[in-house]
């Protein structure tokens, strides 16, 4: 037998050729769209292109206008202000929820329910609804100053200092249930053992959850922390339907000020360099995070 | 002897399923006690009623002669190991075992001695700084125990402790439990479905079928002197040979026939319970089966359908009269498939079960 | 011709509007081929973005809204829209728009792209007669006046100047004040020179100090759209607001009567000068023949006497031509027509500012108008670098 | 020993130790636990469904009603008109057919695109736990950060995409950019849900000489339903509920339902009709809420299954 | 004898980590040849490399003398059975069976005639209609080894197919396989980790060790001849007793030994391996000592430190000369801890390790 030839390796781009025929889409959009598209518009955002794009160059002309614009500033200034906040009381609420729903209660199929149906309405939805509930001459505010506290005031979507507050109930209202089953699918795959180690060792309910409980779901936050952020970093029709951005511009957001920018203004130069400046916020939120993900799998 | 945990007509039912029934045992002061059974059979559940993790549906625990049946189970004085081990991962291995001592407000300096005294007793003191998931199975398990050991209980609980862990480690392991338990004279409760663990560990075994016990007593006992056939056939490896048959007599000799082939039951220990006629079922352990040598009078003929060596051991299986019996025999010993063999039987380590209520007679 | 579907997009969807619109739909349809509405609500700059992805992705509509001036002039450029230049030698546009500049705003090298449909003036205040009575207070004549009236206004529990929260309102109303105020010659030097100089002037100065007036009055109206802020005033909640003679077309639906019920006052009463900017349709270039054959019947139809008369008289605009009989204008129509005839004319912003600068001037003035912290002094010092980089 | 009988006591009540605590502990319903449990949920519950109730009662009042004030009345006298306006007779310009329209376009929108995009991804997600190949985790790292990137960016290189494929403003145009779209989490999702399939079935169904569809379609795909449902809300709701893509890159004629929703509640009319608005928005959030409330409780068993793993 | 499985130079690595390096193995035809070792030693990738799952970065695969290096895992003639037994969830036992025919388009004639012959040898004809979620692990396990028959294959491919089973079945199934293996007399390639495994089904044993065959012989000699200290401490339950020592002379009596402690070598199989002073470890399995009974020339001191109870066999942990050493004994044989025993030990079944190469001598 020691005759036998030694065998040649066959082609490595045909092995496994139906696998990367079936993911031709996957590649086409990884390389045209988002590759493609995300350099195009870095690239054009070097130019004074108005209503059409075209290759006049300015340099950093348009990022220098950029951050001396006060609505690109107060915009930034919303997007933190909400994001951290949104960030927060999404997985403070959604968790404490998840919590709630995971003590074997009652009806939990019905809370359940009720938690996460805003999740299937739009944004455009959302925004108008809460507009109605927060309109001081008919929602909250008349209704309990009917009620006799006549001095009672919250109309945040009429106040700019605090509108962006007034958004983030909406958007809360809306993404709340989503982060609250993502919680409960986490809380779930607790083993078990845990709690009745904790109970054993009578460790309180609470410090069970905040000690041990809530950093062995590590995972399932950051997953949520993902979605959730990249959520805020697109808010764009909440606003739009809900305040359009005012009073004034005191509840501007960065997505809305390169749609503006791209197409009512028709400074595609300025939009897109406000685009690539909320690329680059992007990328510091999730280039970590897609090391941990993903660079991190290869070695575990 | 003291009573330490006493278990009175306990039941327990989810939803329409009962799976404990009416159950009562007394486990005494400083006693292994092992749990034994099956899958499904209600080992845990048991267990963790004792622990107060779950809530009977009728019945009575008590514990160092207190009634507990309602109290939470940290005020029980039990300690529980369980089969994940059930470390909180995010905490070093010292925070494991502070964590619910600095709860129940103890004083930092009391803490430190008792974890330097359970690390100690269980060799973990280098392993104090490392978080679980840098810790073997082995040295996860002995934090585990740790983590009762710290909390001076009066009852361990042990959930299937070792089956989590390859052969190797269980059996040093079981070593390591036997050990601390003679150092510690705590009462233990251990839960198993390894009859090795329980032969070995136990003071005395439990064995357990649909949440009833079906016999308690020391492991001699058990295996030697089962109470009934679920018992014999469970506990053993392989398994206990069984034979379907009745009793006859010829002149003044008791014999066992089945398939027309007699096996005489002199030396049996209880002759008196032998009825001619009684259907009976005979169980003899492979182990007692003699092949070519030391025959006794009585000797059977046979041929070999498999072996399989396993070192110390060999354990052969044999067709002899229209069935399959397994025999083991010494490792050096070895015979090929198809070869001839006498075998003999020892009356006196075998054991009749009526065939119908499957009680040992 | 047999019958020629023609989709035309625009964002005329409020009331008035869209009865106006009814009738070039009726005028076009009558002319055998099918007007395909498309309206997109919400404002030009919502319906902008749109209308042009649809032109620069190859899927054009038969014809579409701009305002005439500078929205549509790259879509020339890139020679995408249908050069009209026949039809209108053909009509005789050039003889009979009125005024003039309505036509150079269409026309791109010598070549015209656009036609007018209406003129449309900004400088007007509009105040309910009703509101004033319940205040006690004569109907002002003028700004001052007004200005004047507004304590009493609040005392009785109505807000003096209905402004939207639309960016374009407020800064529509600035511009407003700019030409009463400061008048055409500086108003034709920030805008159209672009000298920020003369923005950073003590004229514009004084125009920023009616503007924080106005500002001090406007608290409290809490509405978005410019036609609920018009609502304000139908229904006596707010005094007055300054908006364009489109706020007419709510008045008549809401079967008010000028003078009666409401009064208006070009020019802010001041300075009786109207802008003339407007709306207009382009014609996208199509492939197919039938539907570019019917792209001219719709140019020419829109300028038709008849559905000139019939349009602006719902929409509450002036028409382009000079030659039509518009009997059945009121009041405040003929207002406008006299002025106009006197040629107290000037261009609208939309002429002669790009959309970029507009956009910024309208954060401008849409935060000035939010912010009550934000000084005058300030937003002019804002205003005069906008103006610097204008183009 | 006699028997098993001798572990039982005959008797229980005979035992003297059987005075003290015996049996379940007994339960209070109303503890401070379950009072504190449920009153939490109970508020928050309220929360949620404070703006759903407004929806409704608003959307069954009229307006003479409404402009009286307090939104969260019952209304005093119900009527359905609001429903019938926003349904068939609201304009938008001068289409005066409400949202019926938009309501089929929806639907000719929404399922194709799907279909499509569920297809796209799952396969993609196949092939990316079981076949991977030189690359292929490269790509789908660039393909998930693209989830994070705001869609306004992506607007104008997909119009000039589009336009050079020639299929700007058809209905595939369309399809294909909701699937480019949903294509990142989607992809997400299923690469997760196979990975957490046990490795061995598909070793066992490549020793059967299975290829890679047929082991897709034959062994994988039966398996899948949990992911499929989560997959499928995701996807009907987002696509139901887009307005940007739907307006951006189509003709009026496939308008969907939110852009005519968009319409009437932009379209004011003198007075904004509350009433018409709210029962439009409850119509247009109808098909998503139904799916949501018919398969809720498999999208938290899929998202167990898909999201969190992984 | 023919070759039926041949692997030459097989190296495979996962990025930098390198799994199997320059392995090569010849299997016979009919050869029943256990891979055998501790987990993460490579066993299953070596499995996946044969059956075509993994690509090998180098070497070459023959199966039945054809290269199958490159070939896909469904024209190399294998069959595979897995630990979880990856039956298609939502498919009949018959359905499971005949998939892979019906994809390689075999007739339904044939399918039908295949399927009935593979459930008869397999007894699972009355389980044909059910799902797998509807059958018991055993049983699971048999439609498992049915997929693999159905496809008439060369050589099968088992990758630890019983360890997901309780021990009660694992060792029925271990004899089923047994007797399946006599009767089909195909190639069999069987992983597993369980030494018992290993020594009663295997024809051949090969050891391996992080990636490398340690040794490769029949159980016997891998029991009694273990080519290292590897091998010796890994076979056998519990495991070997190892001691630390050196060779010495005393007239012309060789002895080993430790802690000042001599053991006479007389009987060593490799007398011609004794240099004085050469360092070495001693092993002796716990059933060659002999307690009390049987001693020989030399007897040593112990006591008993710990006894565990198995049944058929005792095992004690004695304490003799700073050291624990375990001895099994026969189950009958009872020690209480604490009691002096004596020892003897033969050399004859001992074996002797360099201590530097770890090597057998
Ligand atoms: N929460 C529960 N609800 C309903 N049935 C349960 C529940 N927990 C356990 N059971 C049932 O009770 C029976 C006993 O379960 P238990 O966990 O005590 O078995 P076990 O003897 O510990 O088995 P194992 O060896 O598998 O751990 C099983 O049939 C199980 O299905
Ligand atoms: N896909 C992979 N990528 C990287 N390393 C791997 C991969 N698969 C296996 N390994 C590594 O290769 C080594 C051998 O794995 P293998 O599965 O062959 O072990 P095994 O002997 O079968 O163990 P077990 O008894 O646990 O099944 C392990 O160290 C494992 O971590
Ligand atoms: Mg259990
Ligand atoms: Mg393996």
């Amino acid at each position: 037998m020691t005759g036998q030839a030694k065998a040649g390796r066959p082609n490595q781009l045909l092995r496994n050729l139906n696998s990367k025929i079936a993911s031709i889409p996957m590649i086409l959009t990884a390389l045209v769209i988002f590759l493609g598209g995300t350099a195009w518009t870095v690239f054009y955002s070097f130019t004074n292109s108005k209503l059409l794009p075209r290759l006049s160059f300015v340099g950093f002309d348009q990022y220098k206008r950029l951050w001396a614009a006060p609505r690109w500033i107060v915009s930034i200034e919303n997007l933190a202000v909400y994001g951290v906040l949104s960030l927060i009381f999404s997985l403070v609420i959604g968790f404490v929820l998840a919590a709630l729903m995971d003590q074997k209660i009652r009806f939990e199929n019905t809370f359940r329910t009720i938690f996460l149906y805003p999740f299937a309405l739009s944004f455009i939805v959302t925004g108008l609804v809460w507009q109605w509930v927060l309109n001081p001459e008919f929602g909250v505010q008349s209704v309990i100053r009917s009620l006799g506290w006549s001095s009672f005031t919250f109309d945040p979507l009429y106040t700019p200092s605090i509108v962006i507050y007034g958004i983030l109930i909406a958007a809360l209202w809306q993404g709340t249930g989503l982060v609250m089953c993502l919680m409960l699918a986490g809380l779930r795959g607790i083993d078990e053992d845990i709690w009745k180690a904790a109970r054993v060792d009578g460790i309180p309910m609470w410090k069970t959850y905040l000690f041990i409980v809530i950093p062995m779901m590590r995972p399932v936050f950051i997953t949520t922390l993902v979605i959730i952020a990249s959520g805020i970093v697109k808010v764009y029709d909440l606003v739009v339907a809900q305040t359009s951005g005012g009073p004034g511009i005191a509840s501007e957001v960065p997505a809305k000020y390169v749609y503006d920018y791209m197409f009512q203004a028709q400074n595609l130069g300025q939009g897109f360099a406000a685009s690539t400046m909320m690329l680059i916020t992007v990328a510091i939120i999730i280039v970590p995070w897609a090391y941990l993900e993903f660079g991190g799998r290869k070695r575990a | 002897m003291n009573s330490s945990v006493s278990i009175r007509d306990l039941s327990l039912n989810f939803g329409a399923v009962s799976v404990l029934k009416d159950l009562n045992l007394e486990i005494n002061d400083g006693e292994f006690l092992v749990l034994l059974g099956s899958s499904g059979c209600g080992k845990s559940t048991l267990l963790n009623c004792i622990a107060g993790l779950l809530d009977a549906s009728d019945g009575q625990i008590f514990i160092k002669g207190k009634n507990v049946t309602w109290e939470e189970p940290k005020d029980r004085g039990i300690g529980m190991v369980f089969q994940s081990y059930a470390l909180y991962p995010q905490m070093t291995v010292e925070k494991n075992l502070s964590f619910g001592l600095q709860v129940a407000k103890v004083s930092q300096q009391e803490i430190d001695k008792r974890v330097a005294r359970a690390s100690e007793i269980l060799q973990i003191q280098p392993l104090l700084k490392r978080k679980p998931a840098e810790l073997s199975g082995g040295q996860r398990q002995r934090v585990a125990i740790g983590r009762a050991l710290v909390r001076d209980v009066d009852v361990f609980l042990f959930d299937e402790p070792l089956s989590n862990l390859d052969a190797k480690l269980r059996s040093e392991l079981r070593v390591e439990i036997k050990r601390l338990h003679q150092s510690l004279k705590n009462t233990m409760i251990y839960v198993t479905h390894d009859q090795i663990e329980a032969l070995t560990l136990a003071d005395r075994i439990a064995i357990m079928k649909n949440g009833i016990i079906q016999q308690l007593a020391d492991p001699t006992t058990i295996y030697n002197k089962p109470r009934n056939l679920f018992v014999a056939g469970f506990i053993g490896s392989p398994s206990m040979n069984f034979l379907r048959g009745e009793i006859a007599k010829q002149g003044d000799q008791m014999f066992f026939t089945a398939n027309g082939v007699n096996f005489s039951l002199a030396g049996y220990d209880t002759p008196e319970a032998l009825q001619v006629g009684r259907k009976v079922i005979l169980g003899v352990r492979p182990e007692h089966v003699k092949v070519n040598e030391n025959l006794g009078a009585e000797v059977h003929d046979a041929t070999v359908d498999i072996e399989e060596p396993m070192g110390a051991d060999n354990l052969l299986w044999l067709k002899h009269a229209g069935h399959t019996m397994s025999v083991r025999i010494n490792g050096a010993r070895r015979f090929s498939p198809g070869s001839a063999v006498k075998l003999g039987f020892d009356m006196s380590l075998a054991s009749l079960f009526d065939a119908e209520t499957e009680l040992r007679i | 011709a047999n019958a020629t579907d023609l989709e035309v997009t625009h964002w005329w969807t409020s009331g008035g509007e869209a009865a106006a619109v009814a009738e070039l739909a009726k005028a076009f349809d009558a002319t055998g081929n099918k007007w395909v509405d498309g309206a997109i609500a919400g404002s030009g700059g919502t319906a902008r973005p749109i209308m042009i992805s649809r032109i620069t992705g190859g899927d054009p509509m038969g014809a579409t809204q701009f305002n005439h001036g500078r929205q549509a002039e790259e879509l020339v450029q890139a020679g995408l829209m249908r050069d009209l230049t026949d039809v209108a030698t053909a009509e005789h546009w050039k003889d009979i728009i009125r005024p003039s500049s309505l036509l150079d705003s269409c026309t791109i090298d010598g070549k015209i792209y656009c036609a007018p449909v209406n003129i449309h003036s900004w400088q007007w205040l509009w105040l309910s007669n009703a509101a004033f009575k319940k205040a006690g207070v004569e109907v002002p004549k003028n700004w001052d006046e007004f200005v004047a009236a507004a304590p009493a206004l609040e005392k009785a529990g109505i807000v003096p100047l209905a402004v939207g929260g639309q960016p374009w309102q407020a800064a529509g109303a600035f511009d407003v004040l700019m030409v009463a105020i400061a008048g055409k010659d500086t108003f034709l030097k920030v805008f159209k020179d672009k000298d920020a100089e003369a923005a950073a002037g003590p004229e514009i100065a004084k125009v920023f100090k009616a503007a924080d007036d106005a500002r001090k009055m406007s608290k409290g109206s809490n509405v978005q759209d410019w036609n609920q802020a018009t609502n304000l005033v139908i229904t006596g909640k707010a005094g007055g607001q300054i908006m364009g003679d489109w706020a007419q077309g709510e008045f008549q639906l809401a079967g008010q009567k000028a003078g009666t019920d409401y009064t208006c006052l070009p020019g802010l009463g001041v300075n009786e000068i109207i802008s003339t900017g407007g709306d207009a349709f382009y014609f996208p270039l199509l492939k197919d023949a039938d539907k570019s054959k019917a792209q001219d019947v719709l140019a020419k139809t829109l300028l038709d006497p008849k559905t000139q008369v019939a349009f602006n008289l719902k929409k509450g605009s002036l028409p382009v031509r000079g030659d039509v009989d518009l009997a059945a204008a009121n009041d405040c129509m003929k207002k406008g027509l006299d002025i106009l005839a006197k040629g107290n004319v000037i261009q609208g912003t939309d002429q002669l500012l790009s959309a970029d600068s507009q956009k910024q001037k309208e954060d401008l003035f849409s935060e000035f108008f939010a912010n009550p912290s934000m000084t005058p002094e300030a937003a002019q010092k804002r205003f005069a670098e906008i103006i610097g980089s204008a183009d | 020993m006699p028997d098993a009988i001798a572990l039982k006591t005959a008797d229980g009540a005979a035992g003297k130790s059987f005075s003290g605590p015996s049996g379940p502990k007994p339960k209070r319903v109303i503890s401070p636990r379950n009072i504190m449990l449920y009153g939490t949920l109970f508020v928050a519950a309220a929360y949620y469904l404070l703006p759903l109730y407004v929806m409704i009662v608003t959307s069954l009042k009229g307006m003479p009603e409404i402009r009286l004030g307090n939104i969260f009345s019952p209304p005093v006298e119900i009527t359905f008109e609001p429903w019938v306006k926003a349904w068939a007779t609201a304009c938008t310009g001068l289409n005066c057919d409400g949202l019926s329209r938009g309501f089929w376009n929806s639907v000719r929108i929404t399922v194709p695109s799907v279909v499509v995009s569920i297809a796209i991804a799952s396969v993609n997600g196949y092939a990316l736990a079981n076949w991977r190949f030189k690359g292929s985790e490269l790509f789908f790292a660039i393909l998930v950060v693209g989830a994070f990137i705001p869609y306004q960016v992506m607007i104008y290189p997909i119009v000039i995409v589009l336009r050079e494929m020639g299929i700007y403003g058809t209905l595939t145009g369309l399809i294909i950019v909701h699937s480019i779209f949903g294509m990142p989490i989607l992809t997400l999702l299923f690469r997760n849900y196979f990975a957490s399939l046990p490795q061995e079935l598909f070793k066992a169904a490549r020793i059967d000489g299975a290829g890679f569809w047929q082991i897709f379609f034959k062994i994988m795909l039966p398996m899948s339903l949990p992911i499929f449902v989560v997959a499928m809300i995701l996807q009907v709701t987002g696509i139901w509920n887009d307005f940007l893509f739907g307006v951006v890159f189509t003709r009026p004629e496939y308008y969907p339902m939110t852009v005519q929703l968009n319409n009437i509640v932009n379209s004011v009319q003198g007075v904004k009709e509350y009433n018409v608005n709210m029962a439009a928005t409850i119509l247009t959030g109808l098909v998503p809420l139904v799916v949501y409330f018919v398969s809720g409780r498999l999208f938290v068993r899929g998202i167990a299954a898909g999201a969190v793993k992984g």
